[in-house]
């Protein structure tokens, strides 16, 4: 057992609290931490590979670390996109509620 | 000489956990925020500690990082929960431009 | 010693996300995502990739910070979605647990010796003139990733603005804050932001021989115009603005003519020339983190509010 | 030579830790946001500055020591900040329920989980 496995053991934990998020948040705010979570596990395990592939001088293979620095920025793409609909469709709802308690009133 | 900076890097790590996990359970929002300050300290110092002790000093761009960005949380929490009244004895704030 | 260290980081990395997991309110869930992220970026250092630990601790703990605690402020206090059925709770944890265990036995079973590209890398990158194995993989031997990459940002940049109640997208987007800036944010702002700015310019410099690039530097660049922000300092820029256009399509947009450029110069899309490789690899890292640091900008700070009547 | 350069660094960062270590204590420990902020950017910056001490002579060249310097003067200035942003919100809360106490026509405060 090296620290190496012991960050793929952690990767793994992380993807399984993540799936576990993603199915009993309560909120969709819940489930995109728990989906940023699951990624990040993934990438964890993406890290392992690249330490064990330490050689030719470098401390670990650089093609996996690029293309987690790559998953990184999409990943935080997708974040953002998804809270700007959260934002939207909860001023949406907002907005449904007010005009259905004018029309009660009216 | 590795192995002892090592232990002192482990030790600040849990000395910081120790801090989080019980203002998680005491404490409101802010201390929560607070703690996180607190992790993003011993954070850089275990940078720090890890720079010699596993001798690469491209270490210290990442403390570097983590000692700039440090204030964007906080700041970040401010601006999104502060209280959005003006305060007794102000002036209203004027509307933004 | 090194095993002590790196166990205890990984327990607490579990903590943090069965903490975010864990929690029901949405605030504490966010904080306790930043610390997460925070651990994360000590666990890629440990993992010998300084690259990406520069790249999480600046996007996936700072700038995703800033995004998620502004959504949580615009979300009713109170989420009205009902609680999942509690019968399903075990049955969830056991499948998570199931793919955790599948997974580390994986882990656990990877071959040996480990397949890598190092070697492979090691060889090319010469011709690159180089230092940086990674900026290398990013900006040459994997171009064409980095430049569909830049396409996404942009797209998710245009995703946030098409939710704009403004049909045309004009306009500012709503300030981060409700209130004028406190003093302190304000100082912060003066006096972090010029150095930020020289640390991300560093990094940019730095990336081509060592840790850094052109993605940490645009991410420190974004962070501290978001900090300009919070603290007054600077007004957000109408979308409308055409240099700020100008600045979000550099990047891709100039990634693609070099990359045309390189059927005539090198035989190949996407190919640099021969003998100028390390000048145009610079020149493109720059119109790519100029584009980086205003398209992440642009998307923490949300859609425009439609144009103002003055 | 080394011996001595290893036992400043040693004896330093133990005392750093120890700051720390206070800090955690009063974070821990002392009742209410505004004295933990206190406990937290004293103890932390002093904890900082002397692990930053007892590492200058590990560091490999003169520029990585002065890059230490920097990123010890970069979180003093941030925690410093940081505190008075953390404060100055616990203030203006503590304003506000005291108006609303007072039976002021202050409008209700949104509401809080």
């Amino acid at each position: 057992m090296t620290g190496v496995h012991l960050f793929g053991l952690a990767g793994a934990a992380l993807v399984g609290c993540g799936v576990y998020g993603l199915l009993m948040a309560p909120g969709a705010l819940g489930r995109i931490l728990a989906f940023n979570i699951l990624g990040g596990g993934v990438f964890l395990i993406f890290g392992v590979v690249a330490r064990r592939g330490a050689g030719a001088g470098f401390g670990a293979d650089p093609v996996p670390q690029a293309l987690v620095i790559t998953g990184i920025v999409v990943a935080f793409c997708a974040t953002a996109l998804a809270a700007a609909l959260l934002v939207r469709l909860s001023a949406v709802d907002a907005e449904v509620a007010r005009d259905g308690e004018k029309e009660k009133e009216t | 000489m590795a192995d002892l900076l090592f232990a002192a890097a482990t030790l600040l790590l849990l000395l910081a956990a120790a801090g989080l996990a019980s203002l998680w359970w005491a404490g409101n929002d802010l201390d929560r925020m607070l703690a996180v300050q607190l992790l993003g300290a011993a954070g850089i110092a275990v940078l720090l500690l890890l720079t010699p002790a596993m001798g690469d000093s491209s270490l210290l761009d990442t403390a570097l990082l983590l000692a700039l960005l440090a204030a964007l949380a906080a700041c970040a929490y401010r601006a999104a929960f502060g209280p959005t009244r003006p305060k007794a004895g102000r002036p209203p704030a004027a509307p933004r431009p | 010693m090194s095993l002590l260290f790196d166990a205890v980081l990984c327990l607490l990395l579990l903590a943090g996300a069965l903490g975010v997991v864990a929690t029901g309110a949405a605030r504490a869930a966010v904080i306790a995502f930043i610390g997460y992220g925070l651990l994360l970026g000590l666990a890629w250092v440990r993992l010998a990739a300084v690259d990406v630990a520069l790249t999480e601790i600046a996007i996936g703990s700072g700038i995703s910070g800033v995004v998620l605690l502004r959504c949580v402020r615009a979300l009713p206090a109170t989420p009205k979605a009902p609680a999942p059925n509690p019968l399903l709770r075990p049955l969830a944890a056991m499948v998570s647990i199931a793919i955790a265990v599948a997974l580390g036995a994986a882990v656990l079973a990877l071959p040996e010796p480990a397949p890598s590209r190092a070697a492979d890398v090691a060889t090319a990158l010469p011709a690159t003139d180089l230092g940086n194995p990674v900026t290398g993989v990013l900006l040459v031997f994997r171009a064409l990733d980095t430049l569909l990459e830049k396409v996404v940002l942009l797209l998710s940049l245009v995703g946030v603005w098409a939710l704009s109640r403004d049909p045309a997208c004009r306009g500012r987007p709503d300030p981060l804050s409700l209130e004028p800036a406190p003093a302190p944010s304000a100082f912060l702002a003066r006096v972090l932001a010029p150095v930020g700015v020289l640390v991300g310019l560093y990094l940019l410099w730095a990336g081509a021989d060592h840790p850094g690039g052109a993605f940490q530097s645009g991410a420190v660049l974004a962070a501290m115009g978001l900090l300009l922000v919070m603290g007054d300092q600077i007004r957000i820029p109408a979308t409308q603005n055409r240099g700020l256009r100008l600045m979000l399509l550099a990047g891709p947009f100039g990634f693609l003519a070099v990359g045309f450029a390189g059927w005539a110069t090198a035989g190949v899309f996407l190919g640099y020339p021969p003998g100028a490789e390390k000048a145009v690899i610079i020149a493109v890292e720059v119109a790519i983190t100029l584009s980086i640091a205003v398209t992440l900008g642009l998307i923490v700070l949300g859609p425009p509010a439609g144009e103002e009547r003055s | 030579m080394s011996l001595l350069a290893s036992a400043f660094t040693l004896v330093f960062v133990a005392a750093g830790i120890g700051f720390f270590a206070a800090g955690t204590l009063g974070l821990v420990r002392l009742p209410g946001t505004l004295s933990r902020i206190h406990a937290l950017t004293k103890a932390d910056n002093v904890g900082l500055a002397l692990i930053v001490l007892g590492l200058l002579p590990q560091a490999a060249s003169v520029l990585d020591a002065a890059k230490m310097v920097a990123i010890w003067l970069l979180a003093q200035l941030a925690s410093g900040a940081v505190a008075q942003v953390m404060a100055e919100a616990v203030m203006a809360e503590a304003t506000l329920a005291e108006a609303k106490d007072a039976g002021d026509a202050a409008p209700p405060e949104e509401s809080r989980p």
